[in-house]
């Protein structure tokens, strides 16, 4: 793989950067795969990433249906944190924090992992003992965190309205320094990259239509461009679509696919450092490297593979920002979109194996899929790997519906389900 | 954004005036105390979710506030049809 | 939920006994101050001291008796002893209104409406309602729990259109329909009484953000409280 | 300062009035009618910003929507400043004042542009991805460089001071532009009496008419617009709306239209009116005559200001009468740019010559062109522009046939302008945003509007119809299409046309990029999309790299992200992709647009909906009284309930102890109106209890109350609540105030979809009812002053209601108790609440009768170990885990919600987490709500956590602190000590216990 450094820069533009290599390659996919992929997606590039990094299997195919990283990680709000308040999610995002912080060396591309911190206020008492909850829980599980006053939250955000006579007035805030922004495209190709660079075959353009299963194991996909391509294992890494596929191989999953819509302003000057987000007023936002404030919104209610929403929730989120930041207000919106999430009654993955022998699901991440992106793949990757649920993933199998072992983070999940 | 024919009331409405309440046609089990855990799960939680038709169940929540089915297409939002409690759907996937 | 589909039964046809219910006449003697939910905004003085013409005028029609009636259309019983007390059918037809004078009947759902007469009248109502009508049948009285407000005026139109989503054009809300609809961040019954009035059934917990909608709204064109 | 691009006479601008305004710092003339683009242009300002990655000088490309680089701050105070204004859709006003967004220390002499000069060899698409990584450590530093240059304008830093309202509409025809095709359409759509909106991002209605110099029925263009508003203002079913965009189109044709009331009075806008306007139409059908923007070629230094749109140049020309310089060079790859060169030189001034990139164009313009004596160089294209801040010449060569090669040798022309047209795009935004994807057409070199579900008709320039004739046909019969659907047939007679002239055209040629000497990497640049600075270089570069798909060719180089979205560039950056990857457009892939098609200010999307509005504010009918009294608030759901009541100077903990004291040995009172209320009537309400709540309810007499739990299918509590038996078929159920709607939303989802047979109604009483609970020792001689009612404690026993007068008004008194104090709750018609409330405090006065508010509520209830669902709770907890078995039948015919989901083998365990009592060692240390248990406070993080702590308060009446919380398998470890480290360092013993602290025996009730 080419290596990435300034110097290295400067001599391409010598010569005209005419020199660069491919990212990765076009490869026509072969017969058969020690492990395919399905969705090449940030979740699924990192798990074939790791895959091959860390337990050494470099036959891997990953098979998406459209371009890589063009689902929900090309349409995220980018927010990274770990601040989450049940251990068995916590150690999981935790997990991914810490890969974060090594990333763009690890894969020698700038992910653009932005620590610039992130605020969860809270503007009722309910909201400030749940804060409270959280931050003693994730300090206890070595998650750095710490419950602002109001004050405090001025002092970190000085242009935001933090006075008494607002509707819903800041009564505080969780306050995590470690957690920030990454650039989307960036972690899925650099993923993508590096993935490619150990052998991983990325077969874009390429739609799973069908499963193959032979007496209750998966032995391959069918294709709608290559045929059927075959697997000893096979896992699926397609959040908004997994229903579609678990259909496919026999069962269902307890998922509801929902559109998530999203914002951003035109480009304005450097004004807000850090994330900002509020459950209760139903908003988030941050600023962008290129200055555009980017803003979530909360889902629709209705299951839609539309990848888009309805007006009133993008009204609602812009009223909530207004009210947060009423100098906001002669700023102007440039583009909104949708994202398919696929969420869970606990707001909480499924990383599982299934009813289907050798056949694995990594989804039902919801609204909190991007900042896990690197720990996902990692305990993803194992778990294909060894054929059995990584420690950190066990908690996560999709059989805790039916024992009723679920872990509820709807709260700690930044947006109302 | 929707715009949303209310059986009962018997014309169309702002989506603003309803809320969406999931699947359709899971009935609850009559016996729930002979359902194994399997079974109950499968009943509270698994769910068909699928890409295209779907039966879901919404409410005319600022309206009439009467439950209905509607069939829609999850990815061009077309609704197929509505009708109420009780009733089958004429538009099913072809399956 | 279910798809079971709901046993067609038979109305039940003994007479519900008055005593199945807690009948209560809840008004007080007279003497004793009663408060409207706008109560706190004044709307007296307002209307003394504020401007006399506008492009809407507001009015709260206030402490009227509200009674939910419910029953099944299926139930001859429930919609025989109706016409008896009320002197006209229940207005089973979606979205459509009766009235007799002071007293007037909203179609909310096929199985509920909203009777709202004099204060005064209301208990002796809903006592001659159970006695004449049988089988499975409920009278709620929710006096208490919500005011009429009347929006007239050239500009009154123009102020719906900034609160509700619903159609409110000639063509779609001809005098006399009745809808229950979105109303900024809460809700509303709303019904066309005249060809510039429209009448606003709204909960009391929300009146008084409802009052500071309407004054915010209305600015432009001018507010005129009736008292 | 004399206006030296201004022509004497024509154009559409008012010069008699005269306006100034001020751009970087300088005043500037202009006139009525100007946008700030044609006045800057008139007053020969050539720079209006820099680019935002090289820091090229930048000048105005285009007359509308479309333009990329005049992208200005405007505002002439801190709180009105507005970022990113596009000079080419702002008209002008006196005392405007505008600057540009980039430059330092300022666009026209920018230091940063040497930087651009020497480092923008360094800034490939994607740079930012290869380097700036090592070291790690140094990465926050390089960030806060890059942050540095981020952003086109600035936000205010104040309030903002104007209004914005919304506005809700039905319609059957939404027109959305009112060019030729629009007006055509609203003529029969009006005459049909459908309702009709027809909105124009303009400030007048025309589209192309306004600046053609074709004619229709001999006259000029603009006099029939003029009739035909005319006729549409007289329709009283058509709604006009200029200076108005249709930002979004949403499923079922749901259109959200910006209308920019007072952007063009500026700060003479009248007091109090509103500035922008959102109007929410549905509409049943929708025509789209969106039109076209023409698409300028790709060339190297394509950017120096002075290279412009040909299209633009004819709209400065006629329209503002304006010639945007002294020497043209235009180059097309069609007949209709020669327009410009016409106009250019009917206005005056020179044109160099009329380059053209095919063989030999034959067409009415091209002969028009000859017979003024225009040079003509065929078969060619202009390669590079000379000049750095202006046109200063351009390089022409012969091209090939199929225009992707040079054929002979360089030649020079000087120039001080070069309008460029590789054809027009159609204007499909709006027709992608509810998810169609547009078609490809060859004949059209354009995307036209695809496949789609809703109801929509095209015309016009949008389906890649140019011809004014034919453009005027397909306006009028989608109008009768879109009526005839809409249910006004007897539109479909149409109308009759006005007589456009016939127009000759040759066939255009499809080329977007001309190639160089050079090969595209070592060429000047040759920009594609000006406003990220994305060049055909850096195209081919993202495809050499692997990045395939134009999505990623979008999303590598940022082409199409900034705020003009790609409108001229996107196609000319899928034809440079194509090439390079040697494919077709369409094989390369289509283009897709999101809402907004120009962007839209935040404060009108919320409109009124902030500041005081932003939420309903819900008040009880006691309301006034507990302001007046002082209390603090406290949002429960939307309700603002008491918190407190301090008095004097009193600290809220001082405040607490007293209200506390008072309830215990004296009276308080709490004003409980917001708990949710449900009238439940019929004869199977009690079935129906039974099977909603987890205990019996078969045998509730009349007259009784009983405290119940609620679950979900899941076995999990969600709400609780006392309900009261007022006769055999007639209960009123309580919910908790945040769960009032859900709770009946949820009977009536059983009710409705499960058991539609039980006979029962639900009607929610919440709002009707005032509730007042009096609570304390002395609560029975307080109500016995005030009532008919016999408060004898044997004949009104504890759990009992009954029926009487209180201070002369009928009410409910329940003899329930949250405090576990005698307690008596009165219910009355909210328009008597003041009035009860009131007497109460007349008589309460000699036991001190006390106003207490939710936080003493939560100390009282504490002290008792009674929970408050949503505090104590939080959706994984089964009523075991709270220690209310006593409260869960298992004998109950009927599998009740809930008691399956409490059977599952994770609910069974025995050492789940369970709610007790918490003493702490130290009796005055509370326990911090939040903190988190654990048995051995120095064993390494992570921490096993054995439960959170959920209530905890410092009890005046105990004298030692109180607190409730989780305990893995805490019923089991009563009496066993638990360690809570918190932040600050402290960690805080405490022992488990029962939950009851004070009174275990209920006596202080019963009394």
């Amino acid at each position: 793989m080419q290596h990435y450094s300034g110097f290295g820069l400067l001599k391409h533009a010598l010569n005209f950067h005419e020199n660069w290599q491919r990212v990765w390659r076009n490869p026509t996919p072969k017969k058969k795969y020690d492990v395919i992929i399905v969705g090449g997606g940030g979740h699924g590039l990192a798990t074939a990433y790791y895959l091959a990094k860390e337990h050494g299997i470099t036959n891997v195919a990953v098979i998406e249906k459209g371009y890589l990283g063009g689902g929900n990680t090309a349409r995220n709000t980018t927010i990274v944190r770990s601040n989450y308040l049940w251990d068995e999610a916590a150690h999981l995002y935790e997990h991914a924090m810490k890969l974060w912080e090594g990333l763009s060396q690890d894969l020698n591309y700038n992910v653009m992992f932005s620590q610039r911190g992130v605020l969860n206020l809270g503007h009722t008492l309910q909201d400030m003992r749940d804060i409270e909850r959280r931050v003693n829980a994730n300090r206890l599980n070595g998650i750095d965190g710490e419950v602002l006053d109001t004050k405090q939250v001025q002092e970190i955000v000085p242009m935001m309205d933090c006075s008494a006579n607002t509707r819903y007035p800041i009564m505080g805030a969780s306050w995590q320094p470690r957690a920030g922004v990454a650039r989307h495209d960036a972690v899925a190709w650099g993923f993508a990259r590096a993935a490619d660079a150990l052998g991983v075959d990325l077969i874009q353009q390429t739609e799973v239509i069908d499963m193959v299963i032979e007496d209750g194991a998966i032995t391959g996909v069918k294709t709608n461009r290559h045929g059927v391509i075959s697997g000893d294992r096979v896992g699926c890494v397609v959040a908004g679509n997994s229903s579609v596929l678990a259909n496919m191989a026999g069962f269902s999953l307890p998922l509801e696919s929902h559109p998530l819509q999203a914002l951003v302003s035109e480009p304005i000057k450097p004004i807000l450092d850090t994330v900002v987000m509020s459950n209760h007023v139903h908003g988030y936002v941050s600023q962008s490297d290129k200055g555009d404030l980017v803003i979530g919104a909360g889902i629709d209610g209705y299951n839609g593979y539309g990848q888009r929403g309805s007006y009133p929730t993008i009204e609602h989120t812009v009223a909530a920002i207004i009210e947060l930041f009423p100098m906001f207000s002669r700023v102007r919106m440039n583009r909104q979109w949708g994202g398919i999430v696929d969420t869970c009654p606990d707001a909480c993955p499924i990383i599982s194996d299934t009813p289907v022998e050798n056949l694995f699901f990594n989804c039902g991440w919801g609204t909190g899929g991007f900042k896990a992106t690197p720990g996902s793949g990692n305990v993803f990757a194992a778990t294909l790997a060894k054929g059995e649920a990584h420690p950190l993933a066990k908690p996560f199998s999709m059989f805790r519906f039916h024992n009723g072992s679920l872990i509820d983070e709807h709260g700690a999940a930044g947006v109302a389900h | 954004m929707f715009y949303i024919y209310c059986p009962h009331c018997g014309e169309h409405r702002e989506e603003e005036e309803f809320h969406a309440k999931g699947q359709a046609h899971l009935a609850r089990p009559l016996d729930p105390d002979n359902c194994t855990d399997h079974e109950w799960g499968e009943y509270l939680y698994m769910r068909k979710n699928p890409r295209g038709l779907h039966h879901e169940i919404w409410i005319h929540a600022t309206g009439c506030r009467k439950f209905f089915n509607m069939t829609r297409d999850t990815v061009s939002y077309e609704i197929k049809e509505v009708y109420k409690i009780g009733e089958r759907p004429s538009v099913v996937a072809a399956s | 939920m279910s798809d079971i589909i709901a046993p067609t039964k038979q109305a039940a046809v003994e007479a519900a006994s008055v005593e199945t219910v807690a009948l209560m006449d809840q008004l007080a003697g007279t003497d004793i101050r009663a408060e409207s939910p706008l109560y706190h905004a004044d709307l007296a003085t307002v209307a003394k001291q504020g401007p006399k013409a506008g492009g809407v005028t507001l009015q709260e029609h206030k402490l009227l008796g509200h009674l939910v009636i419910r029953g099944s259309q299926d139930n001859a019983g429930f919609l025989a002893g109706a016409r008896a007390v009320l002197g006209f059918d229940l207005p089973t037809q979606p979205l459509t209104a009766a009235e007799d004078g002071t007293l007037s009947v909203r179609w909310i759902a096929p199985d509920e409406w909203l009777v709202i007469l004099p204060g005064r009248e209301a208990f002796e109502l809903e006592n001659r309602l159970r006695e004449a009508m049988s089988g499975h049948v409920a009278i709620v009285n929710v006096s208490g729990g919500q005011t009429v407000l009347e929006l007239s005026g050239p500009n009154a139109r123009a102020v719906l259109k900034k609160s509700t989503p619903y159609d409110v054009h000639d063509r779609n809300f001809p005098v006399g329909k009745v809808v229950t609809t979105v109303f900024a961040k809460s809700q509303a019954v709303i019904r066309r009484t005249g060809e510039q009035n429209w009448e606003l059934v709204i909960r009391r917990s929300f009146a008084d953000y409802l009052w500071l909608w309407l004054q915010d709204a209305s600015a432009e064109f001018g507010l005129v409280i009736k008292d | 300062m004399s206006q030296k691009n201004r022509l004497a006479s024509g154009g559409r601008v008012d010069r008699a009035k005269a306006l100034n305004f001020s751009y970087n710092g300088r005043q500037y003339p202009g006139f009525e009618g100007d946008t700030v683009a044609s006045a800057l242009l008139a007053n020969g300002v050539d720079i209006v910003g820099r680019s935002f990655k090289y820091s090229r000088p930048r000048g105005i490309i285009a007359a509308g929507a479309e333009e990329p680089n005049a992208v200005l701050q405007v505002g002439s105070t801190e709180a009105t400043q507005v970022p990113n204004v596009r000079a080419t859709q702002q008209s002008l006003f006196n005392g405007l004042v505008c600057s540009a967004t980039n430059g330092w220390p300022n666009a026209d002499l920018d230091l940063m542009g040497y930087v651009g000069k020497v480092g923008g060899r360094m800034m490939p698409p994607g740079f930012y991805y290869k380097t700036f990584m090592y070291p790690q450590s140094l990465w926050e530093t390089y960030e806060k460089f890059i942050r540095k240059a981020a952003g086109l304008g600035r936000s205010s830093t104040e309030r903002d001071p104007d209004m914005y309202d919304k506005v809700n509409h039905h319609c059957d025809l939404m027109i959305v532009g009112a060019g030729p095709a629009g007006l055509a359409a609203a003529l029969v759509a009006a005459r049909s009496g459908a309702r009709v909106i027809l909105a124009d991002e303009q400030s007048e209605f025309g589209g192309s008419l306004l600046d053609t110099r074709e004619t229709l029925n001999g006259r000029p263009a603009a006099e029939w617009v003029a009739t035909v508003v005319a006729e549409l203002k007289q329709h009283p079913e058509v709604l006009l709306l200029p200076r108005s965009t249709v930002n979004g189109y949403h499923d079922h044709n749901f259109l959200t239209i910006h209308e920019r009331c007072t952007d063009h009075l500026g700060d003479q806008a009248p007091a109090g009116q509103v500035r922008q306007r959102m109007h929410r139409v549905r509409a049943n059908q929708v025509v789209l005559a969106t039109g076209a923007h023409e698409r300028p070629l790709v060339f190297g230094n394509n950017d120096v200001p002075g290279c412009m749109q040909a299209a633009a140049v004819s709209t400065y020309i006629n329209r503002y009468a304006v010639v945007p310089g002294k020497e043209l060079v235009l180059m097309t790859t069609n007949d209709h740019a020669y327009q410009a060169a016409l106009d250019w030189h009917d206005a005056g001034r020179k044109v160099v010559a009329i380059v053209d990139t095919r063989q030999n164009p034959k067409g009415d313009r091209i002969d028009a062109a000859r017979s003024r004596g225009l040079k003509i160089i065929a078969g060619s294209g202009v390669i590079e522009v000379q000049g750095s801040k202006r046109v200063t010449g351009v390089s022409i060569a012969p091209l090939n046939a199929a225009g992707d090669a040079l054929a002979g040798s360089v030649e020079r022309l000087s120039c001080d302008t070069v309008a460029s047209s590789g054809g027009w795009s159609p204007v499909i935004h709006l027709s992608c945003h509810t998810g169609s994807r547009p078609e490809w057409r060859d004949d059209v070199i354009g995307f036209v509007p695809g496949k789609t579900v809703q109801k929509q008709h095209c015309a016009g320039g949008i389906n890649g119809t140019y011809g004014l004739k034919a453009v005027l046909e397909e306006g009028a019969r989608a109008g009768a299409a879109a009526c005839e659907a809409a249910g006004f047939g007897d539109a479909a007679k149409g109308i009759s046309l006005p007589l456009a002239e016939k127009v000759r055209e040759g066939k255009a040629m499809a080329l977007f990029h001309i190639p160089h000497t050079k090969p595209t990497s070592r060429a000047p640049k040759q920009f594609v999309d000006y406003q990220n600075d994305v060049t055909a270089a850096g195209i081919e570069l993202a495809t050499r790299e692997g990045f395939e798909s134009i999505e990623h060719v979008k999303r590598y180089t940022a082409m199409g992200f900034g705020t003009d979205q790609g409108k001229l560039g996107n196609i000319n950056g899928m034809a440079v992709a194509a090439k390079s990857l040697n494919q077709t457009i369409p094989q390369t892939g289509t283009t897709i647009f999101r809402p907004n098609y120009t962007p839209v200010t935040f404060g009108a999307v919320a409109g009124r909906d902030c500041g005081a509005l932003f939420d309903v504010n819900r008040f009880s009918a006691m309301h006034k009284w507990h302001v007046a009294n002082g209390a603090l608030f406290e949002d429960v759901g939307q309700w603002k309930r008491p918190w407190y009541f301090p008095q004097g100077g009193e600290t809220m903990q001082q405040a607490l102890d007293r209200e506390c004291k008072a309830t215990r040995e004296s009276v308080g009172i709490l004003d409980a109106s917001t708990l949710g209320k449900i009238d439940i009537q019929g004869k199977d309400a009690r079935e129906f209890l039974a099977r909603v709540y987890t205990n019996a309810w078969a045998k509730l007499p009349v007259g009784k109350c009983r405290y119940g739990l609620m679950c979900g299918e899941d076995g999990m509590v969600f709400d609780d609540g006392v309900t009261s038996c007022l006769a055999d078929n007639h209960f009123l159920m309580t919910t908790t105030t945040g769960g009032a709607a859900r709770v009946l939303e949820w009977l009536e989802l059983y009710h409705q979809t499960e058991w539609p047979e039980l006979e029962v109604y639900f009607s929610s009483v919440t709002d009707h009812w005032a509730t007042m609970t009096i609570s304390g020792p002395n609560a029975r001689k307080l109500l016995s002053e005030l009532t008919d009612l016999d408060l004898d404690r044997d004949t009104f026993k504890f759990m009992d209601w009954r029926q009487g007068d209180v201070a002369g008004v009928p009410a409910r008194v329940f003899r329930i108790s949250f405090t576990g104090e005698l307690s008596y709750e009165i219910n009355v018609q909210a328009n008597y609440g003041l009035h009860v409330w009131e007497k109460l405090f007349e008589h309460g006065a000699k036991y001190n009768l006390t106003p207490y508010g939710t936080e003493t509520m939560h100390v009282l209830r504490a002290e008792k170990g009674f929970i408050i669902a949503g505090q104590d709770t939080d959706g994984s907890v089964t009523p075991i885990d709270l220690g209310m078995s006593w409260c869960v039948s298992n004998t109950k015919p009927f599998s009740y919600i809930g008691k399956r989901g409490m059977a599952r083998e994770d609910c069974v365990r025995t050492d789940r987490k369970h709610l007790v009592g918490l003493k702490t060692r130290d009796p005055k240390v509370v326990i911090p709500e939040g903190a988190q248990a654990v048995n051995d406070p120095k064993q390494p993080i992570p921490m096993t956590m054995l439960g959170h702590v959920t209530s905890s308060y410092y009890s005046a009446n105990l004298g030692h602190s109180v607190a409730m919380g989780f305990v893995r398998n805490g019923h089991n470890r009563m009496g066993e000590t638990v360690f809570y480290p918190l932040a600050d360092g402290r960690v805080i013993e405490a022992e488990i216990c029962n939950p009851v602290f004070l009174d275990p025996k209920g006596e202080r009730q019963n009394v």
